[in-house]
């Protein structure tokens, strides 16, 4: 959403790049020779590890978009609860704190499996920039792109660096 | 006072007899991380981030605790201690469990400052994510262990400055604690008086006061130096 | 006490001793072993026998073959004539036949082995001969004479000149010369000052100082006496581990003894020196092995470990200069000041004078207890005391100054021991403590174990100890179980030398040598464990490259 | 807290005493009169209420702290940075495996995990039926007779899995 906070720079950005994939866009596949990723979100499933593996088999630069994708975030306070395995998770979320219709996701290939420990995205491929916040402000996704498209190695720093 | 005359990053300055390195750098103007050091309490020299290269010292001295001589030579900021500290706050960081966006402290915490001052944007050790209790019991304060970072700044204000040795450290290495009393609920402690100096003195969201939400624990450490400062030096009118 | 009377007491415990010697070791490894019920079974036997004026059955400390005990020696007008090894309660007694010309139905061992012939004595001296719950067995073979001498033929800066000349390095580990730390603490002014025996032998693998303690504990008290009247302090501390149980009985004994016989406490021997000694009980932390740690669980605190300078030689005990040896330092104290500087600057190498206790463990056929000159070769050690691997196995490693130490491999066994060298092959002297290694142990395995032991161990306190260890342990552990990569074992390296430059006291410092020095010499080992990477990923994890900052 | 003000008859003024009249709190305060109540033999005296109580509760640490005159916090900080206190009551028998190294390249590891299936307890925990600890030491210094178990207090030389369960059983049985 914070994309969407750039405003006019997203007319700026519109005629230089070519959005190939996106989760507003109907793509199934993660095409190939794609320059930059931005990838947002922990590694919480195993459709997401493989997803991953595609991306960066396929991406000149990734970017790890935010700090879910940098360090787990509020996704990864799983971890902590010490529930585990992915059955107590599901237990916690679809039955206990359920308010009706307790019921868990049985049917196959609906939820994918998920993996017992949310992971950051460097912990399983390797990640060209991090772009941290919880979003990530506008005006910081500006400045990485910008110097992106200058055709420099984006560099952030100081308060731009800012976690949360 | 008698004056002694060191370099520090190449610079030529001067600070009285028995200042640390730290205080020295500070008043030239040369800013040195740390964590753990505390204006008006005594220092442990424990979070390693305030080490500084000495020349002819055969180790890295932390600047809290080291005592400035005549023609010191002290670098502050080389390639290599920057690479530590960053190391030093990615531990930190994968120790225990903090969440930024969801802290109390987020924007006044001191280690989320350090962490993008220092250039952190990602660490690179596994997150231990531990599972730490939170400590609600008491009437004003609380304390989340998940955030703390065992600076012990909290310890020491209560037994340096309000005396009443509520808080202290249990446990060794890893699985160490900040406890009230005998391990204690925090609302349920004989000793502690409520001076809320143990959250002024939180450099990061472990102590908060209650009621206050994501980036809304501001602290005032003014206060703490004021009472230092009408202590020591009799200076009983707070000075903005 | 005056000398005549140490010397009166002298002759009369020589006068008393019988034609026959059987001495029995006391010491803990022994005593694990039953030594208790050969010590009563010879002593019933003895009695039985009518042989009561000729034998004396006498309690020693260690005689240092303890893969072997109970141990029992047998001597004749002061010579060893045999030595009974894996004694029973139930064959002890066949001792006595022997000496009237029977059988023995014990096993013997050759006691002119290399095993006990390489060895040189002078901190072992009297262990295994002397009686050490008797401060009159002590008294007999010359101890306290050198106190006396000390306290009245020389001044207390005689005394450190001696030192410093002697060339004696602390033997706890670090190697800092002892006559530079005792004129450190004798010429730091205090109205107090202290000296505080370094008992806490926290190394696991080494027993060296549990069977001085328990051999000869007066022989350390007058170390530290002569020690206290040298730097100025009147008050003693003996820092010793709850796991010693015998140590601390056998040293609370000397203690007393000593007392009685004025040879602690106000005036000693005459003079106006003035000297207590206190046993401070450690409860089990090995990082109060480190000085300034030791010195906080000594005032009763957590022992943590706070940064030097100041030193405690400057500033220690309550902020008094304070003098922190280790038992085998002051062990050597006695036999310097008995046989002069020169006499012991002759034995070892250039820079690492005397001799060195070691504690021979592990996957090898003779472990107990030796005492080489410094500069004896690992090879000499292992191979020709320590009898070599046990059947079937092949020598890979030896292990030097535990958790702190490092691995030194086979090919390197021409080393001679001595400070210097095992530095420059990334281990440590340590205090003592030397593991043999088989092919059957896998060197990732060993620098996993000593991790964890660091970090169990670890205080606290200081962040790359603390957070440091226990991300190097997971790593290790990664490696160790196959599911590493290359970039991992980057990270660890990384870490190790952040960890090793940044914390706080030596245990954190010194904490990734195991895995370092495994590293230098067996890396192999770990790469052999290790996972490629997938395609396009290689430098996943690899670190710094290519981000924002 | 449990502790009393009561009146001295003999010497007519108030002293403190535990409450319960437990004759070990007596025997421990002797032993603190003997170090003059001094702050720096706090070890010292947690040694003496372990051995006397066999764990350290809080009523324990707050009598301590109090004779002292220091604050529970550090009392309680000091008692938990050792090993060697408990402060949870230990079982019947206590079975403590040496892991120093010598003991460990013999192997102790093995040692460990048989007692640690056979009673299905970790190490540092006791059986529900508080029968047996199951402790560890990082060496007791009886390298030379590698691997040692030290049963109730008396160290036994060289180890095996199967020598060890033979104890342990003994224990479970009787």
């Amino acid at each position: 959403m914070s994309f969407l906070d750039l405003d006019e720079f997203l007319l700026e950005l519109a005629p230089r790049v070519e959005l190939v994939f996106s989760p507003i866009m109907d793509v199934k596949e993660f095409p190939a020779d794609v320059d930059l990723c931005l990838v947002e979100g922990a590694l919480c499933n195993t459709d997401h590890i493989e997803m991953a593996h595609k991306i960066r088999r396929l991406t000149k630069a990734v970017v790890a978009f935010g700090d879910c994708a940098i360090t787990g975030n509020v996704s990864a306070i799983r971890n902590q609860l010490g529930l585990g395995n992915r059955e107590n998770v599901l237990q916690r979320a679809y039955m206990e704190s359920a308010q009706l219709n307790p019921c868990k996701p049985a049917l196959k290939g609906i939820v994918p499996p998920l993996i017992e420990r949310v992971m950051p995205l460097h912990e399983v491929i390797r990640v060209d920039y991090f772009l941290t916040g919880c979003p990530p402000h506008a005006e910081r996704i500006k400045s990485f792109l910008s110097q992106w498209l200058a055709g420099q190695k984006p560099r952030l720093q100081g308060l731009d660096l800012k976690f949360g | 006072m008698a004056a002694k005359t060191l370099t520090i990053n190449g610079r030529q300055i001067s600070a009285a007899e028995g200042s640390t390195v730290l205080k020295a750098a500070e008043e030239a103007g040369v800013e040195i991380p740390s964590l753990c050091h505390l204006d008006g309490v005594y220092d442990v020299g424990a979070c390693r981030l305030c080490l500084v290269e000495v020349k002819g010292a055969s180790r890295l001295l932390p600047a809290c605790t080291t005592v400035i001589s005549e023609g010191m030579e002290v670098q502050t900021g080389t390639e290599r201690l920057i690479k530590y500290r960053r190391m030093t706050l990615e531990l930190l960081f994968a120790e225990r469990n903090h969440v930024c966006s969801v802290c109390v402290a987020d924007g006044h915490c001191e280690l989320q400052t350090l962490a993008y001052s220092l250039g952190m944007d990602h660490v690179r050790f596994d997150y231990l994510f531990p599972k730490w209790d939170v400590d609600n019991t008491h009437s004003l304060f609380g304390m989340d262990h998940n955030r703390c970072i065992l600076c012990t700044r909290c310890v020491r204000v209560c037994w340096h400055i309000e005396g009443a040795g509520t808080k202290n450290v249990s446990g060794r290495g890893g699985q160490s604690k900040i406890i009230t009393d005998l391990n204690a609920a925090w609302g349920k402690s004989d000793s502690c008086t409520s001076c809320g100096k143990c959250v002024q003195s939180c450099p990061t969201g472990a102590l908060f006061y209650k009621g206050s939400t994501v980036g809304e624990m501001v602290r005032d450490r003014s206060k703490l130096e004021f009472i230092v400062n009408a202590r020591e030096k009799k200076l009983w009118v707070y000075q903005d | 006490m005056i000398l005549g009377e140490l010397n009166q007491l002298r002759d009369r415990e020589i006068q008393s001793r019988k034609k026959i010697t059987l001495r029995c070791c006391m010491a803990a490894g022994c005593v694990s072993s039953n030594s208790k019920g050969v010590f009563e079974a010879l002593q019933k036997a003895v009695a039985e026998s009518g042989l009561g004026n000729e034998v004396e059955v006498r309690g020693v400390g260690c005689m240092r073959l303890c893969c072997e005990g109970p141990l029992v020696s047998v001597n004749q007008d002061g010579a060893e004539d045999s030595l009974h090894v894996r004694v029973t309660s139930e064959n002890a007694a066949s001792i006595l036949a022997y000496l009237k010309g029977g059988k023995a139905r014990t096993t013997r061992v050759d006691a002119g082995m290399p095993f006990f012939k390489k060895q040189m004595s002078i901190v072992l001296s009297n262990s295994g001969i002397i009686d050490p719950e008797r401060i009159e067995s002590y008294i007999a073979v010359g101890g306290y004479s050198a106190l006396h001498e000390a306290l009245h033929e020389m001044t207390p800066a005689e005394v450190v000149s001696m030192m410093v000349q002697s060339g004696l390095r602390g033997r706890g580990g670090a190697g800092f010369p002892t006559g530079l730390k005792w004129d450190t603490v004798a010429k730091s002014p205090g109205v107090a000052k202290y000296v505080i025996c370094n008992a806490d032998e926290g190394d696991p693998g080494a027993f060296m100082d549990r069977s001085v303690l328990e051999s000869d504990p007066h022989r350390v008290l007058e170390g530290m006496s002569i020690a206290a009247y040298a730097v100025g302090a009147s008050q003693g501390f003996i820092y010793v581990r709850a796991e010693y149980p015998l140590a601390i009985a056998r040293l609370q004994q000397a203690i007393k003894q000593s007392k009685q016989f004025g040879l602690l406490g106000a005036g000693i021997f005459d003079s106006q020196f003035c000297f207590n000694i206190d046993i401070r009980i450690g409860a089990g932390a090995f990082v109060c092995g480190e000085e300034t740690a030791l010195m906080a669980s000594v005032e009763g605190k957590r022992g943590t470990p706070r940064p030097r300078p100041p030193f405690p030689a400057e500033s220690g005990l309550w902020g008094y200069p304070t003098l922190i040896n280790n038992v085998e330092t002051f062990a050597n104290v006695a036999p310097i000041c008995r046989h002069g500087a020169a006499w012991f600057a002759s034995i070892g190498t250039a820079r690492s004078k005397g001799t060195k206790v070691f504690a021979l463990a592990g996957k090898i056929k003779n472990t107990g207890l030796i005492e080489v000159p410094m500069g004896t070769t690992l090879r000499t050690i292992v191979e020709d005391m320590g009898g070599g691997a046990p059947e079937g196995g092949r020598i890979k490693a030896v292990q030097t100054g535990g958790p702190s130490g490092g691995c030194i491999p086979v090919e390197h066994l021409d080393t001679p021991v001595d400070y210097d060298s095992l530095s420059q092959l990334g281990s440590i002297m340590g205090s003592g403590g030397m593991i043999v290694m088989d092919d059957g142990t896998s060197m990732v395995e060993i620098a996993r174990y000593f991790m964890e032991f660091c970090m169990d161990e670890s205080c606290g306190k200081c962040i790359p100890c603390r957070a440091g260890t226990v991300q190097m342990h997971r790593l290790l552990d990664r490696i160790a179980r196959g599911q590493a990569t290359a970039a991992h074992l980057a990270r660890l390296e990384e870490l190790c030398e952040m960890v090793k430059s940044t914390s706080l006291c030596g245990l954190g410092q010194t904490a990734p040598n195991p895995t370092l020095s495994t590293l230098r010499f067996f890396r192999g080992e770990y790469e052999a464990l290790l996972q490629p990477e997938m395609p396009g990923n290689e430098e996943c994890l690899a670190g710094v490259s290519g981000q924002v900052s | 807290m449990k502790i009393a003000t009561m009146r001295n008859e003999a010497e007519g003024r108030r002293v403190m005493q535990h409450a319960s009249g437990d004759k070990r709190f007596k025997i421990l305060e002797v032993f603190m009169k003997k170090y003059q109540f001094r702050q720096d033999s706090l070890i010292e005296i947690l040694h003496k209420a372990q051995e006397l109580f066999g764990y350290l509760d809080d009523d324990l640490l707050l009598f301590v702290s109090y004779k002292l005159k220091l604050p529970p916090s550090r009392v309680y900080g000091v008692a938990t940075f050792y090993h060697f206190f408990t402060l949870k009551p230990q079982g019947k028998h206590t079975c403590v495996v040496c892991l120093g190294t010598a003991c460990y390249v013999k192997g102790a590891d093995k040692v460990m995990s048989a007692i640690e299936a056979e009673l299905k307890i970790k190490a540092g925990e006791t059986t529900p039926d508080k029968n047996i600890s199951l402790l560890t030491a990082r060496c007791i210094g009886a390298c030379g007779i590698a691997p040692a178990v030290v049963y109730d207090g008396t160290v036994s030389p060289r180890a095996t899995p199967e020598g060890v369960l033979k104890t342990i059983k003994q224990w479970t049985e009787s």
